[in-house]
């Protein structure tokens, strides 16, 4: 099977307990609304895209389902900077697509370790793909359920990483909701 | 129970006042399917999303779903996406290139030009009484092509689009030209924009028509600044090249509201695209070949407007084609195309693109709160206590002028009379009135 | 097509039969919306909810959402929560503190006394033109406070609440006055039970009004226990210091009905805390300063009753004022605050609180199955066919006195008269009648 | 708005055409369930379903959930799901075997012969009011048990189920009746497919009704092969028994359609189980006992075919019956029981199970690509512009002759006359006629 | 960033592992309606609470957003004897609002560690964090679906754990279902 | 505690995360359309089964309330011959249930190793729970959530493992899709 092609070993498992561990922390600063801090995890050249996804027919998938990077207009195609200006415009409490704030739970599974480089033991950079299902609930009844996949390109920061990449493959066609004002 | 038919005393523009029943009612939600969106001219796609013959983009008008594409004549037509048969789409894609539109249910197929050209077994089962002629794919009447922009209405009455457009054509040129004034010189990005918003579709019509005092709406990112100087300090939420220029707005018969700018005699170049030179340089050698094109007409920059009834434009940053789909009385399939330069350097398309993606859309800054807004105005207004009070639209009543300084019906303050217009304008088509009726407007008597 | 207008047919009390239509039919609750709850005194909330000046409450009047807040005269409001101008909801928040509600849209700004005090740019764009005072926010006619309890109604020409009321006051006040009787002597614990049920509004409310048939539903928490006295093996859901009092159904003018207990003469105080001597002491202590402040009157006691249309009472435990919101013809909105003495101990507030969760709302556990008939109740008369079959309210027909031993249409033994007349009172409302007709009632001819 | 009420030229069956409206309309769809679901003969379940007393099985008729138990006297009645007291469903389970059904609200229970037996405090609270006799639960008038299929009508005046089926009979027979000819020697499997498709219900019927034409829809199993001979190499989504037989496509009075096939004068047995030896064994030695046993009348074999309105029947491979209940005009609910000869051995019966699964239901790689089909056409007729073009019905118009070469309005070629006479005898009940107008068709003018 | 702060070590992990399996093994007790046994699971001393949320505006979150344990009215605030007279209840056959039983699904995610008293060697209490997404489903077509945080105290048990304390967050404000019969 | 009964001892630990890295992966080429490298995942002798459920009354459910195997009609009762078919025909890229093709995301979560034989350090066949969140996004706006529980069996098969028994439970009763198109 074509599967994830590092050997499973303990330095493996290792290191994908503590992915794990880094993104269940992130997921916990984003619902707990701790914004700044979870922008001290995104490496400065950060990339964060979400394409947009088409219908097409069988085959043309690889060439026409995704918006592209660099090119075409996608749902997101941010830098740290960028990222920066969602959480201080949060922060004047006046933005009112998030005031009052979302209720908004993070549920990471299925985490793979896809890559490591230079080496599982010496890692710098590590490609980490995850599912996700967010679930933004807010005001009386408003709710949306975003469920998809990333693959993310984590910096080893010391003892932690940072967030040089991540790519959010959010799977749906019209989007099924009114903003996307939640980080994934 | 809940849907009085329309009444004439809901829209009351001398008063300044219009009920709450035309946004949230359904029976005038239905009516509107019928009495507007059959007859009004719509805007479908672009020509640069159909390049090559076979191509195909599925669109849509009002509620239905159709399909814009290239035959291989090369001519472009809008049909409506529904096999003559028994209705199966034909069309499950949303776009591609195809020799043929084949039905999955019963396999009728039709050509990019519509018609019906493969019927299985037709000698044996419909000899002599099947007219294939008569089924080929629903097409609409009237269609144009405007720089790009491909329009259509399924009223064959209607008046040709420009007759249609009248003096908002000017204005939605600015759009659709390039930067340096070069006709037409627009492409659209890959990637449209499509999401739904819990809104009455009026009520982003009339923001886009010249409610340019909603302004609170966006205090957060004017506070925090994300416009293309906003790395070098400048607060706002787009370029400030309009400082020194005269707002004007303006209502055009057809309903379409227009809010553009007028700038000074001298009409000066101010920088805007200070985080990135190239763009700056782009940016002032475009707005120079303008004004060398142009001279004294090169004053009018564009900012926003409504064509009647659902589309509406961003003439300046960031540039793009809006349509507001009608999805029930309280919800809107917002559908947004990008515009930008097609000989703009990559750089400065980059630069749009990402300025573009952080103002507009669900994921737009800008645009979120907006939304925030009109889900909840229409949400306020649902109950039986609130329909019985409208909405004010006393906003510089009787302030406008005709033809001054621009053509049409224009005034050079903030004004509610772009939203009165239209709203005069739909009551006209949900009367069911002639096409004179429905075009009638003050710049008419002028 | 579903949707026959509302016939007095429906209602047949005589017969002892009503109409599944009242219950499932969307233009009928359409109708109910604009007879019943434009005109009825609803509950909105308390005052211990808005202490302080600016405090205010988001709460609910029919399907709209509404504010109840306290100027800074200290006067206390209740406003549809919209704005004059476009409907935004000027209030998101469920509470909070203000100097102002102003509007994300446009920023027209309202005082909590209603008056629209800001309008950017008022000179310019609305000089003589807009009358400010024309446009405060949409403010109930009549409001009153009753001990705490907070009730409003949109019909200026509704009679005062206290005629409203009638005889179901000295039941109510039972509800809202301290357990040792002085007067409204509670208060309302924070937290409101806010949920969805998939049931027509009006079955609970006829569930409240005096339906002690439906005991059924509750046999499991009967089995096993779950009263303040069940960790010591009392079985039963509640406490049973009834246990040798005479239950009596009660129906008033204006189609409240009421079920309360007369206990015998000498008006024991019966155990009934057993699992916590402090609340046992305090239950006793306070019957016997009722018993000394009140005399005779302190052998009735209260239960449960239904003030018309949506508004139910739990007189004892668990205590509380409960609403029951129009969402749909298929679906309430209920609200339910639970009441405590002021004074009470602690560890009572604690006991009660715990007592008062596991009981009621969507976690508690005799509520819960409740709620499961009421469900299955509106879905099994959907139906074409069920909708030709009408329900059954013969429960002792003609078996009710008048002001016998009490007053007000009185019975001794469990009955469906309290419903009968509740939805006699209904009637009138669907049929546009004046407030005599309204209030018409037996005991008015008594 | 959205709701005219039903028009005459809607089913225009001379000119092969029929308005979409029928099929996306909110008040046709509301009509329906008052004028056909209320009269006409409909699919309950089957009597290997309840074989015991006390048994039951909850199904559906129309848009409301029924009951079909089994009695202690061992007759089978169907009652309505709802309370005669207030209208809670009095039973929440799939299956099951009882004594009483018991209502969980106030306990009133009825015995599986729908008597109302049980009313707590009957003496104290409805001695001489309530009349017992009255209030049983709610029963169809009449119900006929069919080779062990069970049907039930809500009129009375309904003509008798066989004289209702008329020439249909012969045919259904052939899917009741075991392989060998057997009377009725058919049961059902375990296990009821029940599962939600975006379609109106009367694509589906008519599907079944004869549409041949829609092969194109299953073109991918068709390529891959899935049937029973599959794994030998065989292609196709079916046993190739028919390979060699006239097809014949018959319409009957009360609106039925069928499509069966007649085999030559030889009627030789065509392989057809190739995977199988147990089963190729099976359905060789049936096939020869059938001929043996009817002979020449043995050359007329199943197919597919619907029982006016909503009732369908796969009488070859996969052997099922089906219905088609109606979820709001754009939403179906769909049921199956799968039908297997009674004595067939365990290695054919877990082959068919495992076909069936593979073929059928949702999990079906036939019937997914069915339920796209329907679905978009569905969504593709709903918009206002969609509605103003009917479908196309005039495939084979004039083609059927009268009882050649069997009885009925028979085709030998592909057609839609099923289809027209379909909705011929469905525009009879929308227009409330009589049984004779609704029974009217050609055979019985011949 | 700040996490959790307990080290990222062997014992650590070991920890977590045995707690993940403790919270996988409590699901299927409850998906499996075995709830006897889910009784045992929790201590006498039990206090199992979820509050109600609140639309609050920015800032006035912590001191307004949810109800007050011990003080307001909540979702829950029960002890131990209260649970086991709602396990009582459903086995009376006669809890129409569970008769017949909902088909439940728990799914548990994102657990993280946050404490361990008094060490990670040596546990006594380990404080817990997990997302949940239950899903409910009931009679024909009834669906509901609850997703929102835990966070529990677990106590040593020999070789498992008992949960002395959870606090449960439920992303919602109106409750957007009929009932709360299911155990989180 | 009636748990799972095998010790949690390193080799049970090892033999967990063998098996996650295993459903992880094989739900990625599930999402990835990579069906014909899914099957290879298949035994020859699989059985892929998924019930119908019932609502019965307490205490029937053993008895009642799941469709059988072997014996009644389900939602599944396939072998790997009909998986096969199943991606066949969705090759054809004339299925029009999945033309255009679905979005899809597989969420699992709870795994749990029920059983190991011969032994967890030698074993040749695995007994796994998970629990799992399938999201199908189909066309524009079409969406469907599907929830519940697997449990699988799966054979040693050198350094990975291969699916020799999958039985899906669906939390639903009237199947609340359109269609069965995806894989679970
Ligand atoms: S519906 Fe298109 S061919 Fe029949
Ligand atoms: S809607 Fe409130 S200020 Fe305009
Ligand atoms: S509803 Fe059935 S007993 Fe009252
Ligand atoms: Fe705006
Ligand atoms: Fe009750
Ligand atoms: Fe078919």
């Amino acid at each position: 099977m074509n599967a994830p092609k590092l050997v499973r070993d303990l330095a493996y498992f290792t290191l994908k307990q503590e992915v794990e561990e880094f993104l269940y922390d992130e997921s916990e600063l984003l619902d707990s609304r701790r914004f700044e801090e979870w922008l001290d995890l995104l490496t400065d050249d950060l990339v964060y895209f979400m394409p947009m996804r088409r219908n097409v027919k069988h085959g043309d998938q690889a060439a026409r389902e995704n918006t592209k990077e660099g090119e075409d207009i996608s749902w997101f195609e941010d830098d740290k900077w960028t990222m920066a200006k969602r959480v201080e415009q949060i922060m004047t409490a006046k933005h009112w697509a998030e005031e009052p704030l979302s209720r908004v739970c993070h549920m990471v599974s299925n985490v793979q370790v896809l890559d490591a480089q230079p080496s599982v033991e010496a890692v710098e950079t590590v490609t980490v793909k995850s599912r996700f299902l967010v679930y933004q609930n807010r005001v009386e009844t408003e709710n949306y359920l975003f469920v998809g996949k990333r693959t993310d390109a984590l910096r080893r920061d010391g003892g932690s990483f940072k967030i040089a990449r991540r790519e959010i493959i959010l799977d749906q066609n019209v989007l099924l909701a009114k903003n996307l004002t939640v980080f994934f | 129970m809940d849907q009085p038919v329309y009444r004439d005393d809901f829209v009351d523009i001398e008063n300044g006042t219009i009920s709450r029943e035309i946004f949230v009612n359904d029976g005038i939600y239905q009516k509107e399917l019928e009495t507007v969106f059959t007859r009004a001219w719509l805007l479908v796609g672009h020509e640069s999303q159909i390049p090559n013959p076979g191509d195909y983009f599925t669109s849509r008008m009002g509620a239905e779903s159709v399909i814009l594409c290239r035959d291989f004549q090369n001519n472009i037509h809008v049909f409506l996406n529904t096999c003559t048969h028994r209705g199966m789409k034909v069309c499950l894609y949303d776009e591609g290139n195809t020799q043929t539109f084949t039905c999955p249910f019963h396999a009728w197929s039709f050509t990019p030009d519509g018609k019906l050209v493969g019927v299985p077994h037709e000698h044996e089962l419909y000899s002599d009484v099947l007219d294939k002629s008569q089924w080929s794919l629903i097409e609409v009447p009237k269609i144009v092509n405007y720089k790009g922009s491909i329009w259509a209405t399924w009223d064959e009455n209607a008046p040709d689009f420009f007759e249609y457009l009248g003096g908002a054509k000017d204005h939605l040129d600015m759009a659709l030209n390039a930067l340096d004034g070069s006709d037409g010189g627009t492409e659209v990005f890959g990637g449209v924009h499509k999401w739904i918003s819990p809104c009455n579709w009026k009520i982003p019509a009339e923001n886009f028509c010249g409610d340019s005092y909603h302004n609170p709406s966006h205090i957060s990112v004017d506070m925090i600044g994300i416009g293309p100087s906003a790395a070098k300090g400048e607060k706002g939420r787009r370029d400030n090249e309009l400082a020194d220029a005269q707002h004007i707005w303006i209502s055009f018969p057809g309903g379409h509201g227009i809010h553009s700018a007028l700038k000074p005699e001298n009409n000066a170049y101010i920088e805007s695209y200070k985080d990135n030179p190239i763009a700056e340089e782009y940016y002032r050698h475009c707005y120079e070949e303008r004004q060398k094109a142009l001279g004294d007409k090169a004053r009018i920059v564009p900012f926003v407007g409504t064509i009647f009834p659902n589309m509406s434009f961003h003439g300046r940053q960031p540039r793009a084609l809006c349509v507001w789909h009608p999805n029930g009385a309280g919800s809107t399939e917002i559908w947004r195309f990008f515009l930008v330069d097609k000989d703009a350097p990559k750089e400065v398309k980059d630069l749009l693109r990402r300025y573009y993606m952080r103002y507009s859309g669900p994921a737009g800054m800008t645009e979120q709160d907006d939304m925030e807004n009109w889900n909840y105005a229409t949400a306020g207004s649902l109950g039986v206590i609130a329909r019985r009070h409208p909405f004010n639209y006393q906003q510089s009543v009787q302030k406008s002028k005709l033809n001054d300084p621009v053509p049409g019906l224009v005034s050079t303050q903030m004004t509610e009379e772009n939203a009165r217009q239209y709203y005069k304008c739909w009551a006209a088509y949900m009367n069911n009135q002639d096409w004179d009726r429905i075009m009638d407007h003050p710049v008419r008597h002028a």
